[in-house]
């Protein structure tokens, strides 16, 4: 028999279905994927030694630059780090804000996620939906902070300035509109015959596979581990909403799917009762060392002024500690692990990327498939480069 | 000189006789929050924010002026000192016009740094009823009356460093300001070098940059021979000015007015870019193949006709050692002649 | 109560394994000797008590200039109660840690991207290589003594001088 | 120097004779004014001019400009006769001493008293300062050293110093504050026409063998070469042909501005490498741009003989380049690869090549400099000379006598000029002329002229006056002050305005052959 011969496909880095600069080199017999090494660090920036000469309030900013897709969650997740060394605690309102902002932008996470996916197995409609839905939040953004895809809403020890009645707003009109929405999705997909032939039994992993490689978030869930760190570690005051954990039982590209289709609806919920009972007060934290005074103050009090100035070029000073604090980020676990070292710089920062490992998997996901089932394998995981690669 | 032992804090210290409560707590590694202390300056007592309370006394003591004395008990820090610091420092706040974003010193000021230190909150700013003008000795150092906190270090620095006596505090508390003396002042900067806010700024360099953004290169003054070392500031490949630090080189931070204003030569437009041939009588524009070629075929051509000896090199006390060494070598190696010399004689 | 169990099954294995336990900000972290660091973590990942089966990360440290000079932090999570375990082990400089891809998986990049940015080498690691720079990338990044932006920064970049693995 | 400037703060007795430290070296100054009203030491100075440093002084002895070697005999005769001698010292340490004592004999307080102009009371009073004291410190500058008898002016400084047992020790020696920022390093580096660098003679056999297989060539002439004013005279008498001069203002700062002119004009080749084109650079054949200070790295010496650090900070302009560059390059097109052209390379070389700086290198002195001889990488340096033993082993007493200076005042020209720096300037302008900081301090060239003077001339104050010597004249304004002395006038240098050195002559000090810019017969009228 002639010795099969493999051919080598360069996948990437500048393919549409890598959803970012992520290069995998298949080996391939005819259409089936023999061996696949991805390659990353196309988008290197060395955030994490950038972070070691800037002060704790000057790296909110590079965070917002990890998961660019849902940045406020990556906010979130620094911002609890910090909060959790140097011992602030964050006020009510802002709490339940940050909460709101943060499953705001797991809603666009998983918007951009749904749109892509369905695109690259050619469901073309659907980009156009989740799209549109996506606006209203990237429109709620801009309201908020005045950017729409990186809205930097959150500070250390609280969130820049108070929600304005426009934003509750708004929050409650896509609260209200997005079922129908998600319901368009639903008729779009879930039934849909290609859509299921193109994702049942694809890139299946089992639960303790998905472990050992270190998968989190809605991909380990998919597989039947309901770990989810809003349960697990509650931050923020997640404990005081009420929601689920959906969890898949195969954990194949359909059940995949179907858990974020689900966590659509209780990120919906959590926010629906967060904007419901936000309660009233302060929105950052009581302290002269950490808080901004606001402008009009600064007009008039000197040391408001300086104060403003210190913190800005200065900043507050956390203890010679280590800590490690993870939140549920779109894509699963987001962990920064912190080292203070009593000046107003870190001595390290390390950022657990749940992507990270999500890509390390794509081998153990891909190898046996044929070359479109990887694209469905791709879009299923979601990874996003920015944060593979900091 | 005998020794006196105190306890601070509960830590027990040794120090000479004589030296300062401050300087007894800074040898046990205890910090005491100052203003208008100096290092190389006589306690001024302005300030009033480095009381400490002594065992056995009512009023806290300036600690920078008092002596230590045998067996004292000395606490730096309580509820009663803090609020009284507080309240000194409020008291210094409430005239200082809002200037940080505009002001040079901001971002390395020791009032700003105490003022975030203690976390202090709510002075409105009151401007003072009466507007006092900016006018002083020098156009090179420009004076912001309303930033100057009176905290009388200049004063200090320019009758016990230079011994000039050129400043002086008139007036009482709205009214007072530093007053100059024109004719005595030496535009030496001591005074700028000293002060602790923005009321004394240097005046020369059109370029101003923030302290965390300008590149600090320390080197070795162009000038005389006693050496002294400062900082060049640069900001994008321009110097925009020189600074100092009370513990490096032997002129524990002071320089001289060539030394703090003498650099504006570096960037200057008639500095010399391209080499020049002389040809009858003017000079022209040459690459440097040219002018080097030039140079090396005349030496040698003159070498070989007169002899080594027809050459002679004059090497510069404002050059470099190594430059120096080379040109020496140059001259004894290359040409062959001892006529070297340069003009150590003026 | 498990996690007691855990900590006697090493102590009787291995009794000179576990260097100290502290509990610090809440998070239990016991750190390891050098000696049967191996062994000791196969304990934690397959004991029936309470298996740490998830790797979260893997992370180096720079104390330069203290020496041993780097920290290795391993962030555990046991998915039977969700309880998280930190385990720490010092490294010197240059010195070979045993690699624990072969007791999760995750770890496989996790001390690529260890020994790429901090330059801790992994002993039997599958494959380890740079992950995050390229073939012949001087330096480690993430180390105190490499400069923020980069050595001679002031020079052009000649991308032609990249070469990375095939 | 033979101490370190600190050395001010920890001595008794501080002897200040021909330095106006105020105005030349602020930061000496700084530490003479913490010793004086702090410390409480006593300050003697000695100058014909009342500078400033004479407000704090203790004592002040006015003398005519050019006796100080009579002055000086006269208070070591007064220490003798006193017996406030340190004989200790002498028998152990020195020889010569004889020859001093009888040489000193004839310079009774009366004789050096119508020489120097200075009453005999004082001339006891510094006597007695200085002697008793233990230990005292002698600084001066370019007031004892630019005078036809400059050699002679510090032999007998260091005389005073060695009687009294000032040398070798905490607090005293005789120390010249160098006027420039490494006029010390160029001389250790062998920028002088008899010595290689580390002051190794030109006239020994085995150092210039050293030096010929180091640097590879056959040999050297072991005649002394040329110094700077035999350059010149060289020069018109069509000895020499080329001169390369880098990183000087001859022109401008040399005495006699024609006859330098002159010179320069009868050269078949003149190349100068500056950073500005200067009165010098204009006449040259072959200008090159050079870096200045802020832009190149290397090490200057200081006046205590500390090697200290200059960083380069900022880009040299245009196509400028370092001192170094240039000169690999020209050896380079003459067939002579300069091995090493970095600064790190050449002091590694200056290490091998000299031993006074062999232990300086730059890991050592990144943080503070380290003061030479520094004899291997340990060694922490000297900050104090001749501890213990001379370098020759003995000390040696030298018995001068006074010779007046070469151009005394006279009916036809009554005035002496006596040239210098303002504490604004500095040498030529060639830096501090540049931009607008210091030029607005002080813009123009002004004399002192005492009051009295002025009024027998009708001058007053602020008026231009014309000052006519045998060699020229110029015209500058004029301030009159009672700090200049009854007779004399004093210039600044700095201008080329007006050229203070068209006015001074080029006699020589015969051993170093320094000018004598202290003393010259001037006649002064008010400008029409």
């Amino acid at each position: 028999m002639a010795e099969s011969k493999t051919i080598t496909l360069n996948m990437g880095p500048h393919h549409p279905a890598t959803h970012g600069v992520l290069r995998i080199v298949l080996e391939l017999d005819g259409e089936t994927i023999v061996n696949a090494t991805p390659r990353i660090g196309y988008l290197h920036r060395g955030i994490e030694k950038l972070a070691e000469s800037r002060n704790y309030q000057q790296i909110i900013p590079l965070t917002d630059r990890l998961d660019y897709a849902s940045a406020s969650a990556n906010n979130m997740g620094y911002c609890v780090t910090v909060e959790n060394l140097m011992g602030i605690e964050v006020p009510k309102r802002a709490q339940y804000l940050r909460v709101i902002m943060a499953e705001l932008a797991r809603i666009m996470g998983h918007h951009l996620w749904i749109g892509t996916h369905a695109l690259d197995i050619g469901a073309m409609s659907v980009v156009f939906y989740a799209f549109r839905d996506r606006e209203m939040i990237m429109n709620i953004n801009e309201e908020i902070s005045g950017y729409r895809l990186t809205p930097t809403f959150f500070r250390i020890g609280g969130v820049a300035h108070d929600a304005t009645p426009k934003f509750i707003e708004m929050v409650r009109d896509f609260v209200k509109w997005f079922p129908k929405g998600l319901d368009g999705y639903h008729k779009l997909l879930t039934e849909n015959k290609i859509w299921t032939t193109r994702t049942m039994d694809i890139g299946t992993i089992s639960a303790e596979d998905a472990v050992n490689y270190g998968l989190t978030g809605p991909s380990l869930r998919g597989s039947g581990v309901a770990y989810d760190l809003r349960k697990a570690f509650p931050y923020s005051s997640y404990d005081d909403f009420d929601f689920q954990i959906p969890v898949g039982d195969k954990g194949d590209v359909y059940d995949r799917y179907l858990v974020r289709m689900e966590e659509f609806s209780q990120s919906l919920k959590i926010i629906d009762q967060a904007i419901e009972n936000l309660p009233e007060g302060p929105v950052n934290v009581d302290n002269p060392w950490i808080t901004n005074p606001d402008l009009d103050e600064v007009q008039k009090d000197i040391s408001a002024l300086i104060r403003r100035f210190m913190i800005h070029i200065k900043g507050p000073v956390a203890p010679e500690e280590e800590v490690y604090t993870a939140v549920e980020g779109a894509k699963g676990e987001l962990g920064f692990y912190l080292v203070g070292d009593g000046s107003e710089h870190p001595y390290r920062l390390k950022i657990r990327s749940p992507c990270f490992y999500l890509a390390s998997a794509l081998p153990r996901l891909m190898v046996g498939h044929m070359v479109a089932d990887a694209i469905a394998i791709i879009g299923s995981i979601d990874v996003v480069l920015g944060e593979i690669d900091r | 000189m005998s020794m006196v032992r105190l306890t601070i804090d509960g830590s027990e210290v040794e120090v000479p006789e004589g030296t300062t409560i401050l300087q007894a707590a800074e040898k046990a590694g205890i910090r005491i929050p100052t203003l208008c202390y100096h290092k190389r300056l006589p306690p001024i007592e302005s300030c009033n924010m480095c009381i400490v309370e002594i065992e056995g006394e009512e009023e806290p003591v300036n600690s920078c002026a008092a002596p230590v004395s045998e067996g004292l008990v000395v606490t730096t820090n309580s509820k009663a000192l803090h609020e009284q610091r507080t309240a000194n420092l409020k008291k210094i706040l409430k005239h200082h016009p809002l200037d940080c974003p505009v002001c040079d010193k901001a971002g390395e000021c020791e009032l700003q740094d105490i003022v975030y230190e203690f976390g202090i909150e709510d002075v409105p700013y009151e401007p003072r009823k009466v507007k006092r003008d900016d006018s002083y000795s020098t156009t090179l150092i420009r004076y912001w009356a309303d930033r100057c906190i009176l905290c009388g270090r200049c004063v200090a620095a320019c009758s016990d460093l230079k011994q000039i006596g050129a400043l002086e505090i008139q007036g009482e508390d709205e009214h007072a300001r530093i007053v100059v003396d024109p004719d005595k002042c030496k535009s030496c900067g001591e005074c700028l070098m000293v002060c602790p806010t923005g009321a004394l700024t240097e005046n020369l360099s059109k370029y101003k940059g923030r302290p965390w953004l300008v590149k600090r290169v320390w080197t070795t003054c162009s000038y005389c021979g006693c050496g002294c070392q400062f900082q060049l500031n640069v900001l994008d490949n321009r110097v925009i000015g020189i600074t100092t630090d009370v513990d490096t080189g032997v002129n524990r931070g002071s320089v001289c007015d060539k030394g703090r204003f003498g650099y504006e030569y570096i960037g200057d437009e008639s500095r010399l870019k391209k080499p020049l041939i002389k040809e009858n009588g003017a000079f022209r524009e040459a690459s440097w193949e040219e002018a080097l070629d030039t140079v090396a075929e005349k030496f040698k051509a003159i070498r070989d006709e007169h002899g080594p000896d027809a050459i002679a090199g004059l090497t510069s006390a404002k050059c470099t050692n190594e430059e120096n060494f080379l040109f020496q070598k140059f001259i004894r190696a290359v040409i062959g002649t001892n006529n070297v010399d340069h003009c150590a004689r003026l | 109560m498990s996690y007691k169990n855990v900590i006697q099954t090493i102590h009787k294995k291995f009794p000179d394994a576990v260097v100290k336990e502290t509990v610090n900000k809440g998070q239990r972290e016991i750190t390891l000797a050098r000696s049967q660091f191996y062994e000791t973590m196969r304990v934690l990942q397959d004991n029936p008590d309470l298996p740490y089966d998830l790797l979260i990360d893997i992370l180096g440290i720079d104390y330069t200039p203290r020496t041993p000079r780097f920290d290795l932090i391993y962030i555990l999570l046991s998915t039977k109660d969700f309880s998280r375990l930190i385990v720490r082990l010092q490294a010197e400089e240059g010195e070979e840690i045993p690699s624990v891809s072969s007791i999760w998986h995750s770890a496989d990049w996790g001390e690529r991207e260890v020994y790429d940015l901090m330059g801790i080498p992994f002993s039997d690691h599958p494959d380890l290589k740079r992950i995050l720079t390229w073939k012949n990338f001087e330096g480690h990044p993430l180390r105190k003594d490499f400069p923020l932006e980069g050595k001679d920064f002031d020079k052009p970049f000649d991308p032609e001088t990249i070469e990375d693995y095939t | 120097m033979t101490n370190p400037i600190g050395d001010v703060l920890k001595t008794e007795v501080i002897l200040a004779i021909g330095t106006d430290t105020t105005g030349n070296h602020p930061i000496i100054a700084n530490y003479i004014m913490e010793a004086v009203h702090q410390n409480g030491v006593k300050l003697l100075v000695i100058d014909p001019r009342r500078i400033e440093l004479v407000d704090h002084a203790d004592l002040w002895l006015q003398h005519n400009p050019g006796t100080d070697v009579a002055l000086l005999n006269g208070l070591m005769h007064i220490i003798l006769k006193e017996n406030l001698q340190d004989q200790a010292y002498i028998d152990e340490r020195m020889e010569g001493f004889e020859e001093l004592k009888s040489c000193v004999e004839k310079y009774t307080p009366e004789y050096v008293s119508s020489i120097t102009g200075v009453p005999e009371e004082k001339l006891y009073a510094a006597a007695r300062l200085y002697g008793e004291a233990d230990p005292a410190a002698i600084l001066y500058t370019m007031g004892i050293t630019q005078h036809t008898t400059g050699t002679d002016n510090v032999k007998s400084c260091a005389n005073l110093a060695m009687l009294c047992g000032n040398v070798g020790k905490v607090g005293g020696g005789v120390n010249p504050l160098r006027g420039q920022n490494n006029v010390q390093g160029a001389c250790d580096m062998g920028g002088l026409p008899n010595v290689f660098p580390g002051y190794q003679a030109v006239t020994v056999d085995d150092v210039r063998k050293k030096f010929a297989d180091a640097w590879g060539v056959e040999g050297f002439p072991s005649t002394v070469g040329l110094t700077i004013t035999e350059m010149f005279d060289a020069a018109e008498s069509g000895k020499v042909k080329a001169i390369y001069v880098m990183g000087e203002n001859p022109v401008l700062s040399d005495p006699d501005k024609h006859h330098i002119e002159h010179c320069i004009e009868s050269l078949d080749f003149f190349v100068v490498q500056d950073i500005f084109l200067t009165e010098t650079a204009k006449l040259a054949d072959v200008v090159l741009p050079a870096a200045c200070f802020a832009e190149k790295n290397g090490t200057v010496s200081n006046t205590e003989r500390r090697v200290q650090r200059v960083r380069k900070a900022v880009e040299p302009p245009g196509e400028a380049r370092e001192d170094t560059w240039i000169i690999s390059e020209i050896s380079r097109r003459m067939g002579y690869t300069m091995p090493a052209t970095t600064p790190e390379k050449i002091m590694d070389e200056i290490n091998l090549l000299t031993p006074s700086y062999k232990g300086i290198t730059y890991k050592r002195i990144e943080k503070g400099g380290i003061s030479w001889p520094c004899p291997d990488e340990d060694h922490p340096g000297t900050p104090v000379l001749h501890v213990g033993k001379f370098a020759r082993g003995k000390g040696l007493f030298f018995a001068i006598d006074y010779i007046p200076p070469a151009e005394e005042a006279d009916d036809e020209y009554p005035f002496v000029l006596s040239t210098g720096r303002v504490p604004q300037h500095f040498h030529t302008g060639t830096m501090t002329r540049r931009g607008t900081g210091l030029n607005r301090l002080c813009p123009e060239p002004i004399a002192q002229l005492n009051p009295e003077d002025a009024e027998k001339l009708n001058v007053s104050d602020g008026d231009f006056i014309e000052i006519t010597s045998r060699r020229g004249s110029i015209k500058l304004k004029t301030w009159l002050t009672e700090r200049s002395k009854l007779g004399m006038v004093f210039v600044p240098f700095h201008f080329h305005e007006a050229p203070a050195n068209t006015l001074t002559h080029a006699i020589v000090d015969p051993v170093a052959k320094i000018p004598e810019f202290k003393v010259s017969a001037v006649k002064v009228k008010k400008a029409s």
